[in-house]
């Protein structure tokens, strides 16, 4: 779903970095004044299993593939604002460091995958689970809504890809930016998120969901499902245990190798060299072949001369890294929220 | 006049004031006291604007004290005219070359003229009795000699809210007993003062009202 | 010495009528408390909780790892080295991290433009591994000076047989410049909370601050060796030997590994 | 034990001390009071060998004490175990990054033991009831915080003579009151005590004899 460089004008790429940016300030602002500063860095450890599940590739028929986003999962931990900045970081660093997604498409991207999914997906959760207890529900809550996220948020870059070559072609009608119409990307797009990826991301929200509130959780306090309060804050009261949660994450980086036994390139994701060979159009679209683009440190978390397995587990392991820093500095520059309570 | 409403403060996560809140009228005298470490000398570090809460605010004669506000440069001068503070330790408090040009420093940045501020100095050298020390270096004097100059060259910018964190300590018996009487009579002038001490003497000769503070950083009531 | 009792001069049973007027000395007076921030940033470094590793271990995986990352021919084991310092990085505080990358991050810019020129003939591979092996060596220092304490970095020092007394002025001159840190940040407070209003002869003001400054710490320095002194102090050093400690075998193997990696790609490929 | 004849000591020409003599025995817990100035701390630099007199000779245990005796590494380990000097100023007592390893600092100088060191901090720490202070950085406590640090740094050096410059300034009731009780015990060892002060309880509770220096810096008889 990572829209690449060039794919969106300029001009689409502007309108929705401008959408997010109200969200981004809302979303600060709430983590700033709702999660105690020492549970700031969880953030970022929500981002690091959002950057890995988005590294497990699942092949769809076709030679296409997608990856889970876990972006609801992170909603479901934290509260959704929380995600949006986790799976924003997440991007940002995919973008920066690994070539995946662009710069320029950062906004868009934001929007599909840290607004639109973790919110939807958190709000269809609310929905299902409610108030309950019971962890049937929850599980249920959880699987609808990361599915239902998953899918809106792609029916969202199908658009987007869909609406380039009504709005951006030159005299000849040739498309300059994505080539493909409405009536091409929603299909190309939802098939996939609304069978495997979609499954994949249940699997991935529900399987560490689990794993998470039955293990890492301390039962101190009676209540241990519950971890997120009513307004989808972290339940202060709760101690989320740390180590389960590192064990896991470990456990997936050592197993990101798999997501390398898909080959071939999502939907919408190709690199301008492969675009004719793969979708069989008779032209590169101008700017997608000429336009900008960085060069990343780790083009798509391979390096050159590198077995990609090994590659692919170092990427990991740096963005993950990288993750859990960013948001331990921002803890670090958030001020007060010491805990002042007698002990 | 001085107001703090449920302040918190930490340094680095660990709490040295928690939940403090009191008000303090005009012309009070008031004595804070409580064992060593309860916070005494961080809460009037904050009375001070030197540091500022983390949770709850501070209020001066009705205007909030922020790094904000304390940040307009006027204001802040008007504000540390008007509270005169004495340090725990006098030695980080006396930075001029020599003990007249330590009390002349304060009115001579208020711009009174040369009379006026001779007059104020010899006034309060002879209320101290360092007449002898005048043109020593401060950081070679004895510890009390330099706590007793410290107290002249805040007295020197007559502020109206007086904070002493222990003045006491290190004080002879003379000496002592002066302070004692000077800030009684201190009292009597509209002053407002505001005293860290362990001295039970002193405690009962000025205070109106005494706060104490726990080893929780808490006030107790 | 006479006290006169019960006198109290007229002015002060007056309440002072005073409005200040702007001054401009900011700008010193802020620079000047930037220097001394610094100085005094510096001595909280000293201060830290046990660390989980021992500083003697940290100290020489660190120069290790320098000579390795520096060495090594292999762009690949470069990026290993990243990701191991990134990992470690990653389990610091946040404050911690910020001042390391505060420090890495100007060095890294710095090797950069150095490099420009090369840059812009059109080696562009040397952008990267100058300035990737500067950031990562810069990181390491960082996190050894921020998870150890300087007196057990100097301590360690022993390890490489340098001489005591190199160690013990060392040491001295690091605690000199902690209390030379100390006394400015509470002379800047106390200048700070007396300038009530504008100051016409500045200059003077601030030569006689900083001469008092030097005196002082000149002063407190001497007591300060008085106070070593006093406590069986004699320019020998016999502290804690600061040994290994068990959790440095996961630093043992890390090293074992780096090292066979180093061999294995630089010189088996 | 201790022998001043006629001691004078100046600062740059400046008198601070004027041919004092007195004498010290064994076991003897003695106590100087003096207004501020009078030269207490000065003396007590004297005794610790960190100054010399200008003027009369200072004997410890028969050994004159001068700037040659004491440049005599062994001998001054030696005198320096055996005269623990706590500071007017603990500020300037403190120069480790811990707590802790300013307790240990004195006792490894000293060459013993690992067992032994970690025996005795346990103990000083348990006696001060400083336990929560153990990983914190000295200059960063309480007023009241470092001067029980540095007395508990001297303690761990277990010396014959203790000498304690107004060892209760700044002292919460409890500490004070804890400090006095630990002085009288430490008296019943053997150990001969000195003090400055300027507060009455304590003098009353432990001096032997008080010896009164007066602010022309003479000894009075
Ligand atoms: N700069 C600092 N950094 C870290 N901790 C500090 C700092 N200053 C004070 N503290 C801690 O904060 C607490 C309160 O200190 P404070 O100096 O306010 O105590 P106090 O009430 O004045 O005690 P005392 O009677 O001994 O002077 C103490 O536990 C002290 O160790
Ligand atoms: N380093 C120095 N340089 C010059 N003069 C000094 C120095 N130290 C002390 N003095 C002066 O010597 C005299 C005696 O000082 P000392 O510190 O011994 O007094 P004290 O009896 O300890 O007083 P207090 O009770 O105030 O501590 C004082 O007049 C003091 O100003
Ligand atoms: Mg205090
Ligand atoms: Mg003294």
């Amino acid at each position: 779903m990572h829209i690449p460089e060039n794919y969106l004008s300029p001009a689409t790429c502007a309108v929705m970095t401008a959408v997010m940016v109200p969200v981004w300030v809302h979303a600060v602002k709430k983590v700033n004044t709702e999660i105690p500063k020492k549970d700031v860095p969880m953030i970022g450890v929500g981002a690091a299993f959002s950057f890995l599940g988005m590294m497990f590739n699942v092949p769809l028929p076709g030679g296409t593939t997608g990856h889970a986003v876990g972006g609801t999962l992170i909603a479901l931990l934290l509260g959704p604002n929380a995600a949006c900045l986790a799976v924003t970081v997440a991007l940002l660093i995919q973008a920066l460091l690994f070539g995946d997604g662009g710069i320029l498409s950062f906004g868009a991207n934001c929007f599909n995958m840290a607004f639109v999914l973790p919110y939807f997906g958190y709000f269809i959760y609310r929905l299902i689970a409610g108030k309950s207890e019971k962890k049937s529900r929850q599980l249920l809550g959880a699987a609808v809504g990361s599915y239902a996220g998953i899918n809106l948020a792609a029916f969202c870059a199908a658009i987007e890809f869909g609406i380039q070559p009504y709005l951006f072609h030159d005299a000849a009608g040739k498309a300059l930016y994505c080539p493909y119409t409405l009536n091409v990307s929603i299909p190309a797009m939802m098939i996939g998120h609304l069978t495997l990826f979609g499954i994949a991301e249940i699997v991935y929200t529900v399987a560490v969901y689990s794993y998470v509130k039955t293990i890492a959780v301390n039962k101190v306090s009676g209540n241990a499902g519950k971890m997120v309060s009513e307004n989808g804050i972290v339940d202060n009261s709760q101690n989320i245990k740390k180590k389960p949660i590192f064990i896991l994450m470990a456990v997936l980086i050592a197993l990101v190798p798999i997501g390398l036994l898909a080959q071939g390139t999502a939907w919408g994701e190709w690199g301008s060299d492969e675009i004719m060979k793969i979708t069989g159009l008779s032209y590169v679209p101008a700017k997608l072949g000429t336009g900008w683009s960085l060069s990343s440190v780790f083009p798509d978390y391979t390096m050159a001369g590198i077995p990609d397995a090994i590659a692919y587990i170092m990427s990991a392991i740096v963005g993950v890294a990288i993750m859990i820093i960013v948001f331990k500095v921002a803890s670090s520059l958030i001020k007060g929220k010491t805990d002042y309570q007698v002990k | 006049m001085i107001d703090c409403n449920d302040i918190c403060y930490a340094y680095e996560g660990v709490p040295a004031l928690r939940h403090v809140s009191f008000n303090i009228e005009e012309k009070e005298c008031v004595v804070f006291r409580g064992p060593n470490g309860c916070g005494k000398s961080t809460l009037f570090k904050l009375l001070n604007g030197l540091i500022f809460p983390e949770v709850g605010t501070y209020t001066f004669q009705g205007e909030l004290i922020t790094e904000k506000t304390m940040s307009d440069q006027l204001f802040a001068k008007r504000f540390h005219q008007t509270v005169g503070y004495i340090f725990q330790n006098s030695d980080m408090q006396l930075f001029c070359s020599t003990v007249i040009e330590e009390l002349e420093f304060g009115p001579r940045q208020m711009g009174l003229t040369d009379e006026e501020i001779d007059k104020r100095s010899k006034d309060v050298v002879e209320m101290l009795g360092i007449e002898n020390l005048l043109g020593r270096a401060p950081y070679h004097l004895s510890g009390g000699e330099k706590k007793k100059v410290a107290i002249g060259c805040i007295l020197t910018m007559n502020p109206k809210v007086l904070i002493l964190d222990e003045p006491l300590a290190g004080l002879d018996d003379r000496s002592k007993k002066w302070l004692s009487e000077f800030l009684l009579l201190f009292k009597k002038t509209d002053k407002t003062i505001l005293i860290a001490t362990h001295d039970r003497e002193l405690t009962e000769l000025l205070a109106d009202r005494v706060i104490e503070i726990d080893e929780n950083h808490l006030v107790k009531s | 010495m006479i006290i006169k009792d019960s006198y109290v001069p007229e002015w002060m049973l007056q309440e002072e009528k005073y409005s200040p007027k702007m001054d401009h000395d900011g700008f010193i007076i802020r620079s000047l408390m930037k220097i001394m921030s610094l100085l005094s940033e510096f001595r909280s470094n000293a201060a830290l909780k046990q660390s989980y590793f021992s500083t003697r271990a940290k100290l020489i995986a660190t120069i290790l790892l320098i000579i390795l990352e520096c060495t090594s021919t292999n762009m690949f084991f470069v990026y290993i080295i990243f990701a191991v310092v990134m990992v470690a990085l990653s389990t610091l505080k946040g404050q911690s991290i910020r001042k390391i990358i505060g420090s890495a991050m100007p060095a890294a810019v710095f090797s950069a433009l150095i490099v420009l020129p090369a840059f812009l003939m059109g080696n562009h591979n040397l952008m990267v591994t100058v300035v990737l092996r500067v950031f990562i060596s810069v990181t390491m220092i960082g996190i050894m000076s921020v998870t150890s304490p300087w007196n057990e970095v100097t301590g360690s020092l022993k390890v490489f047989h340098l001489p005591d007394i190199f160690i013990l002025t060392f040491d001295l001159t690091l605690k000199f410049i902690m209390i030379l840190g100390d006394i400015c940040t509470n002379m800047m407070t106390a200048i700070r909370l007396r300038s009530v209003g504008k100051n016409n002869r500045k200059e003077s003001a601030l030569s006689g601050v900083m001469g008092t400054t030097f005196l002082k710490s000149h002063q407190m320095s001497e007591e300060l060796y008085g106070a070593m002194i006093c406590r069986g102090f004699d320019g020998k050093y016999n502290r804690r030997s600061t040994r290994f400690n068990k959790h440095d075998i996961i630093i043992l193997i890390v090293m074992i590994i780096l090292v066979l990696l180093f061999i294995f790609l630089n010189f088996m490929q």
